[in-house]
């Protein structure tokens, strides 16, 4: 089914990939649509096999047959543990129960803040409204470690989101919006934080004050090519090399079982 | 014993009055009451004040259709089949309609708050964000929160602190209370009780929140029946004020157990609205030139619908294509 | 795919230490895990800090037999078969346990905001009564909300009040957090999914508060079978620590679907256990005197157990004798 | 299987067909054990058919065939609209949903005070410990409506309560502890209180001021004998009469559709 020769593999399975590879076996993994999707079932057939998914429309754990296309799907019921809803699983968020968790973004900046509501301003208008936060914010303060996977562009990688939907490693503390870090805002509440960024150029992480550096580029890119791709004055100094690339049988699990319809694997 | 009462879509949708608040069952493209969506369309509904856990294609068409004075929620969106609400971003940046967001845990505090009788939930969820800008209350800064309008609380949050336990920083969240909420259900029983199959999203905090209830059902069903597994069951007659038998009622979206969403629909309804001109000729074609459910499911056609009837043991259509390669 | 930790009724006992708090499934005199009960008592835990909805017979013999340092809760009697617990009243007049009350509403409050991470609920319920009047408050009386003891919150309860809406005054009322919880269930799956038939009582709450879980299983069935019907189960399975199959191990509480409450058991219990000599003998006969489950079933009868079997459509005993006239 | 002759009737029988009677019409009641079962089924077998039961352990509407022995019995579930838990169904009587509730006591005051935690002091032990509130106090508070049925005997209806488990008219405002009137207690949240209280010789209500008055006794009885049975200075120049005595019917439902068994109807 897929036409890609053997060895070759697309930008979206390698990000599919990377991102698989951060979930540690037993987890519990929140999920949206869409690549996290394949994260976590990718990460269910390999190393995983006992992580847990729950999608925040309500079910927890299933062992979908059909690839869901969102996590409102009849899909993500089949064989779950639970199927009920966000008030539920919501607060197995709150009360410490997930691990990790796949999230996306339109901007992010270098302490990890990502903006999903607006571009250009916010009130009384913005100049473009997107989506809005959705359970991004949620997720991301109150899970352990989060991942997000976005693209790269030097609009998106800003010095300082336009609107900070979802908390990065310094936010504001209101009323005064003085920038601190997050420990300080979430107090007893403080789990951890935004642990990788992976892009279709490069893996990013954080160091111990909460700003980004380069953790590894993709096969075929350099150090400097993303620092053209980021409006920000980004650490290229803790590069350790090389995303490793998809296996072939990752790449066969991605193609053959878990999106043999070619839904996000066009 | 009683029978609910049983009343037309047009009858139902004709209670509900321009500057109502309301709020609808499902979640983002699932299990959304779109027999009645269209219909509130059709009869020119205008300044309704919709607060919702996420909205969907749903708050798009009102928000194309200019009926919408005030959204409250956190999210619009088509999942997979268009990547925002275009007519809900034209209306909110033109400043034709009030967008107040909050984060999807906080919408759902919302929620929990009303259908417990509180005035507020309290969370940790979303702290350090701009959700909670004070600059960015846009109902604040509307002049809205004076107390005056009863669906508006007179605070966007409120901060909180506690020392029950560690020393801790949390938020109170108000409490939603719609005028309406219109859901789609599986299964209705003759005296109102509502089973919902699969993921019962925030249904439930829906509708308890409300002040009064309008369930269109895929099918009206014996109330003994459903009382055979009352465990099944999410809500008890007393909360249901009328009950449509509205077969395909969800379609574009789907429903769990009964059909799928209608990806390619939706797809076409984005490509074809993201300008003015370009929604008013799609509404045209679809809602005001459409004189009730039937007719559109006549104009859909039988084997639209049948691709996407749900497999009775997988709960979703195996016939309706997703990908590149199904 | 992992099987959860499979281990003995005694090992699991051993696991609890003299003033750990722990709460458990079930309500007044159905569905509590009685198997582990009885063990608990056997080996001589001292000085526990049982927190919980609602009490029963369960309160009483942890009472009768010295168990309880603290008893947290709105309740404690045997229903139909015996008017209060007799040994709670002594042990709670003697001062040798200290009793906190709260409401019904309350102690479900408590345990909802454990379960979700809160550190407290917001009610309306019980104001104006005097489980708020502030000398009324034995754990503070007794110099325990110091906050050193973390599972003693610094307050009983504190004032609060809103004007998001009406201006309004209620309560929040702190989180239960107990170290464990243990559950009666009528269906675990081989990895730890629980299903709960009929009423849930308080099992969820009292299940996601806390910090270890334990399951005694009437029955544990394959993981997948559960997962067929995934909306009528209640708890996955990471919530989940250990699980024990034990059969008929609520007796003699009852279990739906399963089998009735032993009420003759029970009423026997209350009539010979008013005094603590009464409770002695009855200890040594029924519990210090049996040495495991088996014992103890055995010891019954199977004719007093099929009495109590529960009819499989009714989903309890029509055999049983309840009234002057079956 | 009823010993009683046409006519005749028992005392417990008077107490179920008083409080059915306070049933209207598709009334929301919750019901506790004994009595109040009796009472709801019988109401809905005459004038409130449309009358909806909820027990507090987590059943609405259930249509038993079998008499419940309490509110967690198995019987309660069978042919209810929903079966949940008790957080469902304290949050719906919060949320104002609850008309009439049926509810005991081991003491009552003048103002419809209830008593069923500690007689003789509480702190640091009282001198006789009792069963505790239970749902009693909550659904008290939140309920339209309720109706209090009780053992009539002097030292049961005092002045004053030894500890007010559950709120009558007249109630503490914490910290002060300072008695106002029921509504400046509950504000908003204020929707009703003690309708009537049932004994096995009257039936007492509550005047303007929230103060317990004689409405009916019973067959039988006199208002001297009832004032005779309280501790307070009754009011007994609004009694109505006699309580209208059980009919035939109402006996013959009770002992051959609703307790046929004689569980609480021995």
């Amino acid at each position: 089914m897929t036409k890609l020769a053997p060895g070759e593999y697309k930008t979206i399975d390698l990000l599919a990939v990377a991102a698989a590879r951060e979930v540690n076996d037993r987890d519990i993994v929140f999920a949206g649509t869409g690549l996290p999707m394949l994260a976590i079932l990718l990460a269910q057939a390999t190393q995983a096999p006992d992580a847990v998914c729950i999608y925040e429309a309500g079910t927890v754990d299933g062992r979908p047959v059909h690839l869901p296309t969102s996590v409102g799907d009849a899909r993500c019921v089949y064989q779950s543990s639970v199927t009920s809803g966000l008030f539920d699983v919501f607060n197995q968020l709150q009360r410490g129960k997930v691990d990790l968790a796949f999230l996306g973004g339109a901007e992010i900046d270098q302490y990890g803040n990502v903006n999903t509501t607006a571009i250009g301003g916010y009130a009384p208008t913005p100049k473009l409204r997107l989506t809005g936060s959705g359970g991004n914010p949620d997720i991301n303060a109150l899970a352990k470690r989060t991942v997000f996977i976005m693209v790269q562009e030097k609009r998106r990688f800003k010095e300082r989101v336009d609107y900070i939907t979802s908390p990065g490693w310094r936010i504001p503390r209101w009323p005064s919006g003085e920038l601190v870090h997050k420990r300080e805002v979430y107090g007893d509440k403080f789990r951890g934080g935004v642990s990788a960024v992976i892009t279709d150029m490069a893996v990013f992480r954080f160091d111990e004050e909460g700003i980004m550096y380069l953790d590894t580029v993709h096969p075929g890119f350099t150090p400097e090519d993303v620092l053209n791709n980021v409006s920000f004055d980004l650490n290229i100094s803790r590069c350790r090399g090389v995303t490793e690339p998809p296996t072939q049988e990752e790449i066969d699990l991605l193609y053959h079982k878990i999106d043999p319809e070619g839904i996000f694997l066009k | 014993m009683t029978q609910q009462k049983r009343i037309s879509l047009k009858e139902a949708a004709g209670l509900i009055k321009d500057g109502d608040a309301i709020t609808f069952s499902g979640f983002t493209i699932w299990r959304r009451p779109f027999a009645m969506i269209y219909e509130l369309i059709r009869q020119g509904r205008k300044n309704l004040h919709l607060m919702e856990v996420n909205g969907g294609t749903h708050t798009d068409m009102f928000a194309g259709a200019g009926a919408l004075g005030i959204w409250e929620s956190c999210w619009a969106g088509h999942e997979l089949y268009g990547k925002l609400g275009a007519n809900v971003s034209r209306r909110a940046q033109a400043g034709e309609m009030l967008v107040e967001d909050y984060s999807h845990v906080h919408m759902v505090c919302r929620f929990a708050a009303g259908s417990m009788g509180l005035p507020y939930y309290p969370t940790y969820a979303s702290l350090g964000t701009d959700i909670l800008n004070p600059a960015y209350d846009t109902l604040g800064n509307a002049g809205l929160r004076d107390g005056s309008n009863p669906k508006i609380p007179r605070h966007k949050y409120l901060h909180a602190t506690s020392d029950f336990y560690e020393p801790s920083h949390l938020l109170h969240i108000p409490a939603a209370r719609p005028d309406w909420c219109i859901v789609q259900a599986q299964l209705v029983g003759e005296e109102g009780t509502i089973r919902i199959n699969g993921q019962k999203y925030s249904d439930e905090e829906a509708i308890k929140s409300a002040e009064r209830v309008i369930v269109l059902a895929e099918s009206v069903v014996p109330e003994s029946a459903l009382r055979q597994e009352p465990e099944r069951n999410l809500i008890p007659p007393y909360f249901v004020d009328y009950i449509i038998e509205v077969p395909w009622g969800a379609h574009p979206t789907g429903v769990y157990g009964n059909y799928e969403v209608d990806g390619k629909f939706i797809n076409d309804y984005y490509n074809r609205t993201k300008t003015q001109e370009g929604f008013d000729a799609w509404a045209q074609e679809w809602i005001y030139g459409v004189e009730s459910h039937e007719e559109y499911l006549a104009k859909l056609g039988i084997s639209r619908l049948e691709s996407l009837r749900a497999n009775p043991m997988l709960k979703y259509s195996t016939n309706v294509k997703r990908g590149s390669r199904s």
